[in-house]
């Protein structure tokens, strides 16, 4: 992922902006509410000009009350309307658990299919800007255990537009979780066609043979730098960007981890029973025999997430990567070191 | 609005006594015509019928539980004869009554109770949203689905049904506000029957009643003696209209009486006194439709006849329905989670296929 | 756990409601609050006669608002007290998940401890008993991610009566899970002594040699009836009983798997990102080289939970923690039949 | 409570206009006494100016964001002095010039705008909550201290802040409803500063006031001039007084204005006119007490020059807390999750120590 800045380039914000606007042109039943999306744009500007374009029956600002954001959404896709909301931030999503696990879930399996639930809940995701407590939390295990969601993230400009409209777009309801930290990152891209698969799959955003890292949203450009500093020590290493955490391409991941014979899952949430969890459970359940050591995990530490002058400590870092892969090890010393999980 | 017609009248809205005579406080509202009440009648018999015959099924294990409405008749069925088929409507577990007197099939109102599936009837061809059992929740959709109707440029009207216990949940707070701001056509009624299982309205709120929650939201509210069809209807239909002319939604606070336990499982004796229940019998909202009808020649014995030998004609078919063992099959469990079966599903099913096959085997 | 009856023995609804009665016994800071707990005794009854031995002011139902049940409690912590309240069934537990999540779990830490928040949180939890859709959930992973909380689940009636004293004691908030299905369950039972250790500590229910079967809550019977059958089998089982999810007794349970070599983890929540998953990982992370199969899991599968007609086939069964063992074979085949995973 | 004192008066309660000269609509509420006033000015001094040099260390990157509260300094300062010290303040992220008001040291209540720690004073020691980001959550809280604070056998109050945004919330309603029927000695100000971020009132609510709310959960209501702190403080008085003596909860709504962006980071040219904030600011509350306590000899020239000193002294306290690096150890940050850390946390900060040892080697 380039960080350069230039002409024809576009930011993970930008292509998010133009995802919307785009699926908003293409189709009037897409409609795109929250807290300060109308005349602000959003406090991280994603829904920029859009009441100015489309006005304010297709993008309007609501009550502050994310329990009622999501009903109300409940209620419009009944009627056949196709709502994109925004939660401001992680934690200001959490007023709207129930509606989100006990009818976004939950409607379609409810009623046989009579009332899908055909809508996209963004959620700006995770840390590493230096928010105040309730602004950087990790939410997305909470999603991801919760049948009849999907849960996507993307790490690359070119996905955040194509994987949004592919929300959009999706009969299902969708949890769209968008790394907050790379809302900034730039990159030159085209956004006519796309590179990476579809929503539902995951991409191999670098080949390599010695060990394979897993990672998502705000851990995938970490993993690529992480790999970029193994490669001048020697160590060849493939990153996985999961890309969907739900539905999983166990496909993708489980092919790299039997040519490697070695994993790192790195998650930015807090460890325990967090979606890294499950994936280093998925990976030793099938690629048992592939495997020359346990999958290792490098994650947030089993604390609330720290305030801005200690968030460095929490997040996971290019060492701590390369630290695990160092530790890919032969015996069954819990050397689990930097992972935010140890025993 | 004026801030007068945010607020309700000091006493409910009543058409009709206790004792089926006339009375004077009629709020603002017109009589409904009489061939609704006459209609009306005719489906309360039913209704209660209806619910009768479901509790009894619990006993005989057809149904897992059922929350009786007996005594909240005049509500159920006002509540439906105040929509038209295009409107919708938005119930709670406890308005089975509602559903089956608006027409929808009661094998499949019944489903759920059943066990057989959550929802048993289509929401969309029915307009009934599925009988929701976390309190609040079904009013925000309401107020959506509302939203979507008027998008739609259609003229419907959306009534969601809320008990007393659920007004204190945040979601309902939440749904009058996005109804107010949005100016969505949704009317909320409160059938207020006292009790939230065990706790007492005392217990539930200090309001002066619960209606008086409206103007806190620029809602014009009223409040009716939910035993009293005439009453019930008469002030829903202005609500209805309200919310159809484009002003807005409406609140609705009907005060009335859960004869029975809260569900066949429950123990009302736990926290209730017989003589309440017996002082709410004498206030009985179908036997006093009956008196006010008939007093006034719009009923007579033969016409009782008849409503109830529909009524027992419609139970004999919800017993030869709930009686008949539906088959549930557990390879359906995959088939709605999501639009398609995720690769992770459709291996499960697989698992599961070989599990049955193997025990068929 | 025997389930016949007979004088001197109690059901774990009654333990529970005797925990209740102890505690309040002895500590006059200790509330009970919720919906329904007061005249009625709670829809499960575990509340039962409490009001009336302590008064209004020490038992009492509050309005029905979740949230607002958890925010008074978090108020009362504040002032000193000690509150116990009740869920009525785990889905109606989330409206209250901002509050659990962002401030029950985050206050101490929020004020470096000033604030510390005793309080229990008692959740009827999970299925088996034929109730009708949001009244079976199993939620036990939404709070084990959730750091700042402890996660209890009784599985025996002793269990039931100490681990509830002991989450009432705590100094932290325990989210305090009551498996419905065992709730009258009974056994004959001394209170006065405690046979396992306290809460934070697994227990091993039954030793053996070829396998560990971990489990928590509603699926510890159900483990060890599978143990009794693979006994006749010749095939020898040790049962963990975890009794705590978070924190977490590593060292009971790896002990056992590097003894066995062989793991399965019985849960009936929905498999993806659930409890089952940390515990796979962690057991591979550290017991990788002793491990002579993959761990597996049996879980539910990832659905809503069904209607009563069908939840039997969704729950795990002893069948399926029979296949799961049969199957801790050598190879990479993914052979997952039965476990609510597979790939 | 009888139906009419559920709902404020029609008008704002004011004592004092918007060019400092007293008005006639007083409400009910006593006009508190002089010495209070002019510890008010004082106070309002003070606030404003801390509130300028936090904005001003925000420019500097001292503060990593600061709400200002410019133009709510009546409701600020009217709150702290309505209470007695062993009464509890709940406060949201936009009140630190209350906190500071009531005596707080301010680098503590810096530390979470600072980033340092997400709370910097002791709650306890200082009987303030802290403040409060999740929007009206802290509501309900208040109303569980105020029912310790009873239970306890004091006649302590709690004071609940909240904003014309919060107030859609659910948790508001859930917080309302159980203060009024368990008669929790609670005081809900909502601060109307007229927008949640970009969102104008008109969008967050429908009601004619917001202080109609509490005839909807039976509790007595007040609307009140924001900008007028004679008025607010007469209003929290009698508020405060209401729920001290036993009598439950009380609302009040104050309408301000937040002349400031949102927080330094927000951009408020992209939703409101400086027409408006040029409007309001002629209706400052600082302008407005200084001059009707000097009309009435209450305060003199020298009387503000010292107001003016002490404020500056402060800021200069202010400036040099602020400028001075403090270290954050990221070994706390296992501290305080538990009681105890559990094994998982002890070894999750040892491999930490581990690594920065090794850096630092
Ligand atoms: C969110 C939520 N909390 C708790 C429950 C459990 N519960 C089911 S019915 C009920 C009482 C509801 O009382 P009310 O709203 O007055 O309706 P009624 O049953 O009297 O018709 C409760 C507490 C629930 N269904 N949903
Ligand atoms: C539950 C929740 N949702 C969203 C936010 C994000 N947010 C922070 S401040 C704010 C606006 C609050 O407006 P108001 O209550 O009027 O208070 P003010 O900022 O005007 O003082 C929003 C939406 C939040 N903090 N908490
Ligand atoms: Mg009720
Ligand atoms: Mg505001």
């Amino acid at each position: 992922m380039s960080t350069a800045t230039g002409p024809g380039e576009l930011s993970l914000a930008q292509a998010l902006n133009a995802a919307l606007r785009d699926a908003m042109g293409d189709d009037d039943r897409v409609l795109v509410f929250g807290e300060d999306v109308g005349a602000l744009g959003g406090v991280f500007r994603i829904t920029d000009g859009l009441t100015a374009k489309f006005g304010e029956e297709r993008c309007f600002d609501t009550p502050l009350a994310e329990a009622g954001i999501v009903g109300l959404a409940v209620g419009l896709a009944m009627g056949g309307l196709r709502p994109v909301v925004e939660m401001q931030f992680d934690a200001f999503a959490y007023p709207a658990f129930e509606q989100i696990a006990s009818h976004v879930a939950k409607l379609r399996n409810r009623t046989r299919g009579a009332l899908p639930m055909p809508m996209v809940i963004r959620v700006p995701f995770a840390g590493g800007i230096g928010g105040v407590e309730h602004h950087c939390d990790s939410s997305e295990a909470y999603y991801a255990h919760t049948p009849g969601l999907k849960v996507v993230t993307p790490a690359t400009v070119e996905d955040a537009y194509w994987l949004l409209r592919d929300a959009i777009a999706d009969p299902d309801p969708v949890v769209f979780l968008e790394p907050k930290r790379l809302y900034w990152s730039r990159e030159r891209v085209d956004l006519t066609t796309r590179s990476a698969g579809p929503m539902g799959r995951a991409a191999v955003r670098r080949a390599g043979t010695d060990a394979t890292l897993a990672a998502y949203g705000p851990t995938v450009p970490l993993a690529l730098q992480a790999a970029e500093a193994a490669a001048a020590d020697g160590i060849s290493l493939e990153v996985v960007d999961l890309r969907t955490i739900v539905p999983f391409d166990d496909e993708t991941l489980m092919r790299s981890v039997r040519r490697t014979g070695r994993c790192v899952v790195v998650q930015e949430a807090q460890g325990f029973a967090g979606v890294a969890a499950e994936i280093a459970a998925r990976v030793q359940e099938r690629c048992f025999h592939s495997l020359a050591a346990p999958v290792l995990r490098v994650t947030g530490f089993d604390i609330p997430y720290p305030p801005p002058k200690l968030e460095h400590a929490h997040l996971p870092t290019v060492d701590r990567i390369l630290d695990a892969v160092d530790r890919l090890q032969f015996d069954d010393e819990p050397d689990l070191r930097h992972t935010g999980m140890a025993a | 609005m004026r801030l007068e017609d945010l607020l309700p009248s000091p006493e409910p809205v009543r058409f009709v006594a206790a004792d089926g005579t006339g009375t004077a406080s009629h709020g603002a509202c017109p009589r409904p015509a009489d061939d609704r009440l006459v209609e009306g009648y005719r489906r309360m018999v039913l209704g209660r019928r209806f619910d009768t015959q479901a509790t009894a099924l619990t006993r005989q294990g057809r149904l897992a539980v059922y929350p009786s409405s007996r005594g909240q008749e005049a509500c159920q069925i006002g509540a439906v004869l105040a929509l038209r088929d295009d409107d919708w409507l938005f119930p709670t577990y406890r308005d089975s009554v509602a559903l089956v007197a608006r027409g929808l099939d009661p094998a499949e109102v019944l489903t759920l109770l059943r066990g057989d599936w959550h929802c048993g009837y289509d929401p969309v061809a029915t307009r009934v949203a599925p009988q929701c059992t976390p309190l609040a929740t079904q009013t925000i959709h309401a107020v959506g689905l509302a939203e979507a109707l008027r998008r739609n440029g259609t003229d419907g009207v959306v009534l969601a049904l809320i008990g007393d216990g659920g007004t204190s949940e945040g979601d309902f707070h939440e749904a009058l506000n996005f109804a107010a701001v949005r100016r969505a056509p949704v009317v909320f009624l409160i059938q207020n029957n006292g009790y939230a299982i065990s706790v007492p309205l005392a217990r539930q709120s200090a309001a002066p009643a619960l209606a008086y929650k409206g103007i806190g939201y620029g809602i014009g509210s009223e409040q009716v003696d939910g035993n009293d069809l005439v009453a019930v209807l008469a002030v829903l239909d202005a609500a209805v209209a309200h919310a159809r002319s484009g002003h807005g939604p409406y609140l609705v606070e009907a005060h009335t009486y859960r004869m029975e336990a809260h569900t066949n499982a429950d123990d009302a004796t736990r926290y209730r006194d017989d003589d309440e229940v017996t002082r709410w019998a004498a206030a009985d909202p179908l036997a006093r439709l009956r008196t006010y009808l008939s007093d006034r020649g719009l009923i007579d014995d033969e016409a009782v006849r008849t409503a109830e030998a529909g009524a027992e004609a419609f139970a004999a078919r919800v017993r030869t329905a709930l009686n008949a063992d539906v088959p549930a099959d557990p390879r359906t469990l995959f088939d709605h989670v999501y639009a398609e079966p995720t690769a992770q599903l459709e291996e499960q099913r697989a698992q599961l296929v070989a599990e049955l096959d193997a025990r068929e085997a």
